[in-house]
């Protein structure tokens, strides 16, 4: 049986990228990427959980983090689009209208 | 009672009614404040009269009015106190006063202000009475700085006169420096006997000789403070109260306000500047001694003092030109005589020199105006000469005043004066015979410039400016007639002080004042030879000056301007008041003024605002830094909340 | 293992499904009715929001955890509850001619400002950190779209995607958080969890979880370093958005912040005093330091209101009876002033012209002496002086911080509102001592002239009897199960 | 009686409520003499009512305001706050008066703040709660910030701020010592039983420096003091009035009524120190006058001398310091507000403060210029004048704890007859200059409000006792309770010389 | 064999998600993204999670991520640097963060912490074996519309505020 703490690990290192990403890179798409990366690996952590712990409330929540997912990802999708629309940009550093 | 308290009442009611009325308002009052002001004044004297009267025949009064300040043990009242030394007072104050008014109803006729002077002079001569009615120390001190407010009033009564103004501030500036002593000498009092009202301090004194007070207490823990820093207490309150005399007799070093007065209207440096308020510091003198006779060291000072004022402002006088200076600085100098007096104990003989003086002083300053006014207000003594004619009766009385100034016999000035010489000669130790001495050539140097402003002003060629040549005429007589009162007294007043048991002021005040250590004035059969020795120099003395006046200034007077010339040093240092008030002004007026320019821009700009605007500054400065971290880039936001992320686990794992 | 609903349990979620069945309505009935009557929907909101503040008040007393421990019922979410609707309901009034303004499309804003309240509600009563994520998202998804409801401007856009973005990196982060603390206590259960923890149960992952939970919560009240949307945000979105944002997200988060750390985490509070204690003076420092320089007056209040999420965190820090009052407390008072001023900043947004520059305000008092009026007390309100009720608000944390031995924390309190007061007074300074550029229209209307009545006067009235509503706020905690 | 007093301190502020439904300026101006002078008379009966043989407070109101947290609405007064209540409903009067044509727009507003502040001012010194005292004390910013910032000079911007930063900044460490004073004192805000309990010496000492701060800001005490001159400079005339006469005094009033009962062991401490600061200020207050060209300037500066004798006389703890301290306090109230309505007139007249600007008002203005120096000659300490009666007994007070104290602040007497006669020379005496010389004297309205303070100036110099008969009993209560914890050991060597010198028996 | 798929699993997850973050083109992006999803499904697989999986499968990979393509084609965005300036500070602090998490769950001073929490068989209801039996999918319907009915009612209103916001949103003025 593979130890906890290997996924535990795994989810931390898929949680570490999606966050690097959303640190790293331009393309507001593509931080939405990582942040679903980083959902991802909660929910890994959620499943693995719940696995070792004999319950099933984990993969209740994981059901539940998707729902969210897919709201957000809706959500999100649109403001990329209406953004596009008015700025022409998917490149966040240009959204510097607001500073200060 | 009710006799004692209307005699300052009544100037004061005057004061209210003539301020309230032509004072402050223009309109049917003006220039009519003498019709209450003069009855007023005249009326006190009357009453003084009564007064004097009845403590002759053995009235005494000592009775509180009302409790002006209780505040825990600290309890003062307002009340009265009549004693042979407060009679004398209130006739000489009075008198003087009304004849001031009488005579100012002449002199400032036509003035702007002549309703505020009146007003002022019933404030005066309200403020004079309390003070020397008083039966404790702050009551005194209270009225104490009431006529120097009015005598600041006065000085400033011709206030678009710069020189004036400037005058005026001084003298209560200067004053205030010797009232500051005074002040710390009535907390000293309350602090050492718990009270201020004369009876029990003088009560309580002699039980206080021997008991000291370190000056550096305080600092004791600096080590400072050693056994020699010990004081008597009573030393230091006498030493302190001094200190106020000094100021208001203008004594040495604070004189140099009294000069500098003149610049107010004639009849008020007769009264204020002459007769009554300076004097006001010999009056207190007179009036602690029962406190200062414990204190040898105090008495020393006072005397001491006292001579070394007498000789300086007459080496001073003998050069002045402004007619009223040189008589100011007779004043000063003269002043210095009573205090030599009194701090020889021989109080008496400076109380009678203090009352014949203010007749021949007021005489001369009234005189003086009579002159002035003539004049057109001209006082330079080289713009005189001559007037003998134009002004025969302010001539003749001015005549008396001089003679009663210079020490001649049998006019008031000798008596007085002699009893005080005579005094010093008596006294033991080096230092009086000296203070005799330096008496002496006073007397001599007196003589010396009273002649001289008598010649330079009355006699030789006239060098009046020629324009007011035509019209010279003497005075009115509302002017004249208190010179020749005062003239009469300038004659007779000594004779109430006659050497040996003649003497009947002496015995009248001996009660309140009386002193262990010399028997004043009026010793045994034995002493006669030496008196009249003693009498025989002053007299002497008196002649040389007046026979070097007569020579200079009559015979040839081309000698003045020769000496003058022979010896620069003297004659500058005279001419220029030895300049006392040069250095005043580099050492004390001058830096404070600069010093509080400095420290306003330095200190208060500068450091403590620097500060405070700069902690506004700097919290400013912060908050922008702060929103520069908001640099519109969501990474960098999304990375300060990792950091931030990052930062807690650190901490948690590694601290 | 499988619980039965209830009854009951559906009568306890009475207030929940009257505001989400009216946001339903609202937004059907925006189809429905003509474009001339639909501001009629902003008072079918209020009506809405009465009914579910009756539906609240009548369970206020009701003390009982349902759903098998998802929902919790009892006077703290019941206090928050009515907290969120006051607030939604100053929000709706001052909304009404706003929108018209900006042309904000109508419906589906009073829609998402109660699917909002609901999520928020939701927090409030959640029991469990499933309810609380869902309805924290509910509430959040609803106002990326509120924020950005504005079409016809550039800034709103950048706002919502910012927010969006930051918005999910947190989410992400406190779902981490989550799953660590299920990890660590094999429970999503608030109580179950908090048991698991009093059992010993933890060790460095509950620490670990704690830390991401505290950073999700911290970006939600705007706590440095996890604050910085808030200033853009603010001033990117609509300004009635904002003050709903400002107040009423702040307050919901604060309800589970007390709830999760105060219940949960109370076996662990020597560990997060220390951080809290730091994060709450960086908050107070940067965000009082940085609202000194904004010339923005959103701006101005954005920094406010990271400084002001400062000064309530020290409730939390001190914690227990006094600490979680003056905190509720804290945030009541906050929705009332901080809305009061955001209104006033509302009334000068008329068409053409943006009115968002504290210079803007010139000579208001000259002009508009009431709306300056209001201003001021809102002002003052807010940098904490008597006789207004932020400083009521102040007086009690600051007793608490006392009464827990904080008193240094207490002193920098007070001396960073002294700096405050810097800020707040030089808008008064711009109201009152500046001249007016020239003629200052407000677009006024009833309902946000009604709004700002209401919270002037409760700024006021509590600050001058504070009485009511201390007692009231004591009551909601008496039987709070995070406080024994 | 409780019920009088209450109606004494709120009936500013109801009349300021009502002031707002009246809209004519003329009949706000009236509106408001009318109320301030009811207040006035209002306030009559306390002084005839007041017990003079007690220190227990008197006219004592209660009622419940926040009683979960001891909170109450507690107001009382006694010999140190009466005098100070008929002097703010004394001035208040003459402050609408004197705003009579010198303020010329806004003057609803005007007359609003002045009302409120007054309520919050009688407020402060009748308050017997330590919640209601302090949300009194702050709320006062609150209208004067207004009244210098909008009525104010060309730089009352950063003087309004300044003032209300540098007061609010001392007075917020005051809301943190009233809190742990709560827990302290056994969890109430009741003054009076805040007074009785007693207190550890390193508690004592950490509330003694916030109540410190708070105090000496607003009385202002020497490094402290830089918000007045400015704050006096550019507030309107009933501003500077207001500021100099009551508001300065609330600091002093904190001092005597927290410091001093309160934290007795520590204000012992910390008495060598405050003497030190209270000199300072004597000298370097009267020093900055001196320097001063500006004729508020030089005033604010002469209050800051001033107040010095006041800090002095309450912290040598003894009857006459304290009693000094009180009286100096009303009479620096009377003559500075004085003083600043002398220069407001002027400022009506030529819209100039500058001292260079003036010269022989004396012979255009005679009238105002005898008023102008009466208050000189009181604000200087002449005998017969009312600051004489309170600086002195502030120098008996001081001379009998150390002569030295004593002696340095008598210097300040001696600076303050010559930067107040300088001013007068410059100011009254000397040649007309030609833009003086038409200016008309004062008018009625004008005397109306000098002339009943001239009244002042002199019934108090001349006779204090029945406002010393209503300050003793409370002043020796204030001085009992400092007293009554004696000195422990290891006081520094500072203290010692400072208490108990001298060996005059 | 649980072990070697586990690896095996873990290192197309670690290295998709890696590609996700690298890539230039966000098409490709996306489609790493979809591998590493299938992946994560496989691991839920391994953990008795079938339901999950399946639902990650379908809602993700196919719902989400298609939304996903269908905007980046949509949008057609041109080149771009594909990092920010910040990128070598993201890159430690993260580097930090991974090397933290790793010290808590390996580390020394962790211990056993996962473990103490609810060590194998810590006497939960739902074993791997019930769940067996009765079948992943039944107990979470259970689950789902019993015990967790509320949240799920949340859900939906959370999926009809998305709904209708992203047509409010991507509505053309």
């Amino acid at each position: 049986m593979v130890p906890l703490a290997y996924y535990v690990m795994l989810s931390a290192i898929v949680f570490v990228i999606g966050l690097a990403g959303v640190l790293i890179r331009r393309n507001i798409v593509i931080i939405l990427l990582s942040i679903e990366l980083m959902l991802n690996a909660a929910n890994i952590n959620f499943v693995a959980f719940s696995h070792y712990a004999e319950t099933i409330v984990g993969q209740v929540f994981v059901f539940f983090v998707m729902t969210v997912a897919a709201a957000e990802v809706t959500v999100g999708l649109a403001i990329v689009i209406a953004l596009y629309r008015r700025r022409a940009t998917l490149n966040v550093e240009e959204l510097t209208l607001l500073k200060w | 009672m009710t006799l004692a308290l209307l005699i300052p009442l009544l100037p004061f009611a005057a004061f209210l009614v003539v301020g309230l009325t032509g004072g402050l308002f223009a309109g049917p009052w003006r220039g009519r404040a003498h019709y209450i002001a003069v009855p007023a004044a005249f009326a006190a004297l009357f009453l003084s009269l009564i007064v004097c009267w009845q403590v002759t025949q053995g009235l005494r009064l000592n009775q509180d009015l009302y409790v002006w300040i209780a505040s825990g043990t600290f309890r003062v009242a307002i009340g009265l106190q009549i004693d042979p030394l407060t009679a004398v007072m209130l006739v000489l104050v009075t008198l003087v006063s009304s004849l001031v008014h009488l005579y100012s109803i002449g002199y400032m006729h036509g003035d702007r202000g002549y309703d505020r002077f009146f007003a002022y002079l019933g404030l005066f001569t309200f403020s004079m009475l309390m003070l020397v009615l008083s039966n404790n120390f702050l009551q005194l001190y209270v009225f104490w700085e009431a006529v120097g407010l009015c005598s600041y009033l006065l000085i400033a009564h011709w206030y678009e006169r710069k020189s004036a103004c400037d005058a005026a501030t001084k003298a209560f500036v200067v004053n205030r420096i010797g009232d500051f002593g005074f002040g710390l000498g009535i907390l000293l009092i309350f602090r050492t006997f718990g009270a201020v009202d004369y009876h029990t301090v003088f009560s309580m004194a002699p039980a206080l000789t021997g008991v000291t007070v370190n000056l550096l207490g305080p600092l004791e823990w600096a080590g400072l403070s050693g056994a020699h820093w010990d004081v008597g207490v009573l030393t230091l309150i006498g030493l302190l109260l001094f200190a106020g005399a000094i100021g208001k007799s203008a004594q040495l070093p604070l004189h140099t306000w009294l000069p500098d007065a003149m610049e107010g209207p004639t009849p008020i440096s007769a009264l204020i500047h002459a007769a009554t308020m300076v004097t006001a510091g010999v009056f207190l003198v007179a009036r602690v001694s029962p406190l200062l006779n414990l204190s040898p060291t105090a008495m020393a000072v006072v005397a001491g003092v006292g001579g070394a004022t007498a000789l300086f402002a007459a080496t001073i006088a003998v050069t002045q030109t402004d007619i009223k200076r040189i008589v100011a600085y007779s004043t000063v100098s003269q002043l210095g005589y009573m205090m030599l007096a009194c701090g020889l104990g021989a109080y008496t003989a400076g109380i009678f020199h203090l009352l014949t003086h203010g007749a021949f002083k007021a005489l001369l300053f009234l005189g003086c105006g009579s002159v002035i006014h003539a004049l057109g207000e001209e006082q330079d003594l080289r713009r005189m000469g001559g007037l003998r004619s134009h002004l025969p009766v302010t001539y003749v009385t001015f005549l008396a005043g001089v003679v009663a100034l210079a020490g001649l016999p049998p006019f008031a000035g000798f008596f007085s004066k002699d009893e005080i010489l005579w005094a010093a000669y008596q006294a033991p130790g080096v230092g009086a015979k000296l203070l005799w001495l330096v008496g002496l050539v006073t007397a001599g140097l007196t003589a010396f410039y009273a002649f001289r402003l008598l010649y330079a002003v009355f006699h030789g060629p006239s060098k009046v400016r020629p324009e007011l040549a035509g019209h010279l005429h003497e005075s009115p007589s509302v002017m004249t007639v208190p010179l020749i009162v005062l003239g009469g007294l300038s004659v007779a007043a000594g004779w109430i002080g006659l050497p040996g048991s003649a003497n009947l002021i002496g015995g009248f005040l001996s009660g309140v004042m009386g002193f262990a250590g010399v028997a004043a004035g009026h010793g045994g059969e034995d002493d006669s030879v030496a008196h009249g020795m003693v009498i025989g120099a002053s007299v002497a003395a008196a002649v040389i000056g007046w026979a070097a006046a007569y020579l200079c200034y009559v015979k040839r007077p081309e000698l003045p301007s020769v000496w003058a010339q022979r010896l620069p040093m003297l004659y500058q240092g005279s001419l220029n008041k030895w300049y006392v008030d040069e250095l005043y002004d580099r050492l004390f007026v001058r830096p404070t003024v600069r010093l509080a320019g400095a420290m306003w821009q330095g200190i208060d700009v500068r450091v403590i605002d620097g500060t405070v605007n700069g902690i506004g500054a700097t919290i400013r400065r912060w908050g922008r830094l702060a929103q520069l971290m908001q640099s519109g880039q969501l990474q960098h936001y999304a990375l300060l909340m990792v950091v931030g992320l990052v930062v807690l686990v650190s901490l948690y794992l590694f601290w | 293992m499988t619980p039965t609903i209830l009854f009951s349990d559906l009568v306890a979620i009475l207030p929940e499904m009257i505001i989400s069945v009216g946001a339903c309505a609202l937004l059907l009935l925006d189809l429905v009715l003509p474009k001339t009557a639909r501001h009629w929907l902003a008072y079918l909101g209020l009506i809405i929001l009465g009914a579910a503040g009756a539906a609240t008040i009548s369970l206020a007393a009701g003390q009982a955890e349902l759903f098998g421990g998802l929902f919790i019922l009892d006077p703290f979410s019941s206090y928050f509850k009515l907290l969120l609707y006051l607030a939604t309901a100053l929000t709706i009034l001052l909304s009404i001619r706003y929108l018209q303004i900006e042309r904000i499309h109508l419906g589906e804003y009073y829609a998402f400002l109660l699917f909002a309240t609901c999520g928020l509600m939701v927090m409030v009563s959640g029991g469990d950190l499933i309810t609380i994520f869902l309805g924290l998202e509910l509430a959040s998804v609803s106002l990326y779209i509120l924020v950005g409801l504005n079409r016809h401007e550039l800034r709103p856009i950048e706002a919502s995607a910012k927010y969006f973005v930051l918005g999910s990196l947190s989410a992400a982060i406190f779902l981490y958080g989550m799953s660590l603390l299920f990890g660590a206590t094999g429970t999503t259960n608030l109580g179950a969890a908090a048991t698991a923890l009093a059992r010993g149960h933890g060790g460095p992952v509950l620490l670990m979880a704690m830390i991401f939970l505290l950073v999700g919560f911290g970006f939600k009240v705007a706590v440095v370093p996890f604050h910085m949307w808030t200033p853009d945000v603010y001033e990117g979105a609509p300004t009635s958005v904002t003050a709903y944002m400002s107040v009423a997200v702040k307050a919901a988060t604060f309800a589970v912040f007390l709830r999760v750390f105060l219940e949960v985490f109370n076996p662990i509070k020597p560990h997060w005093t220390g951080w809290l204690i730091g994060l709450a003076l960086a908050t107070m420092v940067l965000g009082n330091l940085a609202a000194i320089v904004q010339q923005n007056i959103k701006r101005m209040l954005a920094y406010s209101s990271i400084a002001h999420a400062g000064y309530a965190m020290i409730g939390l820090i001190v914690g227990g009876e006094l600490g979680t009052m003056s905190l509720m407390l804290y945030m009541a008072i906050y929705t009332l002033m901080n809305l009061g001023a955001f209104g006033v900043v509302i009334l000068l947004r008329r068409t053409g012209v943006v009115g968002e520059q504290i210079s803007d305000l010139s000579g208001l008092a000259k002009e508009h002496p009431a709306a300056a009026l209001a201003m001021l007390i809102f002002m003052f309100s807010l940098a904490g002086l008597p006789p207004t009720a932020g400083f009521v608000a102040k007086f009690y944390l600051f007793m608490a911080a006392i009464n827990a031995g904080l008193v240094w924390l207490a002193v920098a309190g007070v001396l960073l509102s002294a700096v405050s007061a810097y800020y707040y007074l030089r808008v008064v300074m711009v109201m009152y001592m500046k001249e007016p550029a020239g003629p200052i229209e407000l677009a006024w209307s009833p309902p946000a002239v009604a709004a700002l009545v209401i919270a002037a006067a409760a700024t006021l009235f509590i600050g001058l009897y504070p009485a009511p509503l201390v007692g009231y706020t004591q009551d909601a905690i008496l039987h709070l199960s995070l406080l024994r | 009686m409780g019920a009088w007093l209450t109606l004494v301190i709120f009936l500013p502020a109801a009349g300021a409520i009502g002031l707002w439904a009246v809209r004519r300026p003329e009949a706000v101006k009236w509106a408001a003499l009318a109320i301030t002078l009811a207040e006035l008379l209002l306030s009559l009966p306390l002084w005839g009512a007041f017990d003079r043989t007690t220190a227990t407070m008197q006219f004592v109101a209660e009622a419940p305001w926040i009683p979960r947290f001891d909170i109450f609405y507690r107001v009382g007064i006694d010999g140190i706050s009466l005098p100070l209540i008929l002097l703010t409903t004394a001035l208040m009067p003459v402050c609408v008066i004197c705003s009579w044509r010198s303020i010329d727009r806004r003057v609803k507003e005007f007359m609003i703040s002045l009302l409120l502040m007054e309520t919050a001012m009688i407020g402060v010194f009748s308050a017997l709660d330590f919640v209601l005292f302090y949300v009194f004390w702050e709320a006062m910013l609150i209208p004067m910030y207004l009244i210098i910032g909008v009525w104010g000079g060309p730089k009352r911007l950063y003087a309004a701020i300044k003032f209300f930063l540098y007061t609010l900044a001392g007075s917020l460490l005051l809301l943190i010592a009233l809190l742990a004073l709560y827990f302290e004192g056994g969890r109430t805000f009741d003054l009076m039983k805040l007074m009785e309990a007693s207190y550890g010496a390193s508690f004592q000492f950490w509330i003694f420096w916030a109540f410190f701060l708070a105090f000496a800001i607003k009385v202002p005490m020497f490094p402290f003091h830089t918000w007045l001159p400015d704050a006096h400079v550019e507030a309107p005339t009933a501003g500077s009035v207001v500021l100099a006469s009551v508001l300065l005094k609330m600091g002093a009033y904190g001092f005597l009524r927290f410091c001093l009962p309160m934290t007795p062991h520590a204000s012992q401490l910390a008495m060598p120190g405050i003497a030190a600061l209270s000199i300072v200020a004597i000298l370097y207050g009267a020093y900055m006058a001196l320097a001063q060209d500006d004729l508020k300037r030089l005033i604010a500066y002469s209050s800051v001398s001033h107040m010095g004798f006041v800090t002095l006389g309450i912290f040598v703890f003894n009857v006459q310091g304290v009693e000094g301290a009180l009286l100096q306090m009303i009479n620096h109230g009377i003559t500075t507000g004085a003083l600043f309505l002398c220069v407001g007139l002027l400022y009506e007249r030529t819209h100039s403060r500058l001292i260079s600007d003036y010269g022989g008002v004396a012979r255009s203005m005679p009238r105002f210029a005898a008023c102008l120096v009466i208050f000189a000659l009181s604000s200087l300490g002449l005998p017969g004048t009312n600051s004489f009666v309170g600086e002195f007994l502030v120098l008996v007070g001081a001379f009998r704890v150390n002569p030295s104290v004593a002696a340095l602040a008598a210097l300040g007497l001696i600076l303050a007859a010559v930067y107040l006669l300088w001013m007068v020379q410059r100011v009254v005496w000397g040649a007309g200059r030609p833009a003086v010389e038409r200016l008309p004297d004062l008018s009625w309205r004008e005397a109306a409000t000098l002339v009943p303070l001239v009244g002042a100036v002199f019934w108090i110099g001349v006779y204090p006792e029945p406002l010393l008969a209503v300050m003793h009993h409370s002043v020796e209560h204030v001085v009992a309770q400092v007293g009554r914890d004696s000195l422990p050991d290891g006081v520094p060597l500072l203290v010692r010389w400072i208490a108990g010198r001298g060996t005059a028996p | 064999m649980t072990a070697v798929l586990f690896f095996y699993l873990a290192t197309v997850i670690v290295g998709g998600s890696l590609l996700v973050v690298l890539l230039r083109n966000p098409i490709y992006s996306t489609i790493a993204l979809l591998v590493m999803f299938a992946h994560v499904a496989g691991l839920y697989v391994l953990l008795n999670a079938e339901f999950i999986a399946a639902v990650q499968v379908v809602v993700y990979a196919g719902a989400i991520l298609v939304l996903y393509l269908f905007v980046v084609m949509l949008l057609n965005v041109k080149r771009e640097e594909r990092f920010q300036r910040q990128v070598i500070p993201a890159l430690v602090v993260a580097a930090l963060l991974l090397a933290e998490v790793a010290l808590v769950v390996f580390g020394g001073r962790v211990g056993d912490g996962l473990i103490g929490g609810f060590g194998g068989g810590s006497g939960g209801a739902f074993t791997a074996e019930r769940i067996q039996a009765v079948g992943s999918t039944a107990i979470i319907g259970q689950v789902l519309f019993s015990a967790y009915l509320y949240p799920f009612e949340i859900a939906s209103l959370l999926l009809l505020v998305a709904m209708v916001g992203a047509i409010v949103l991507s509505k053309k003025v």
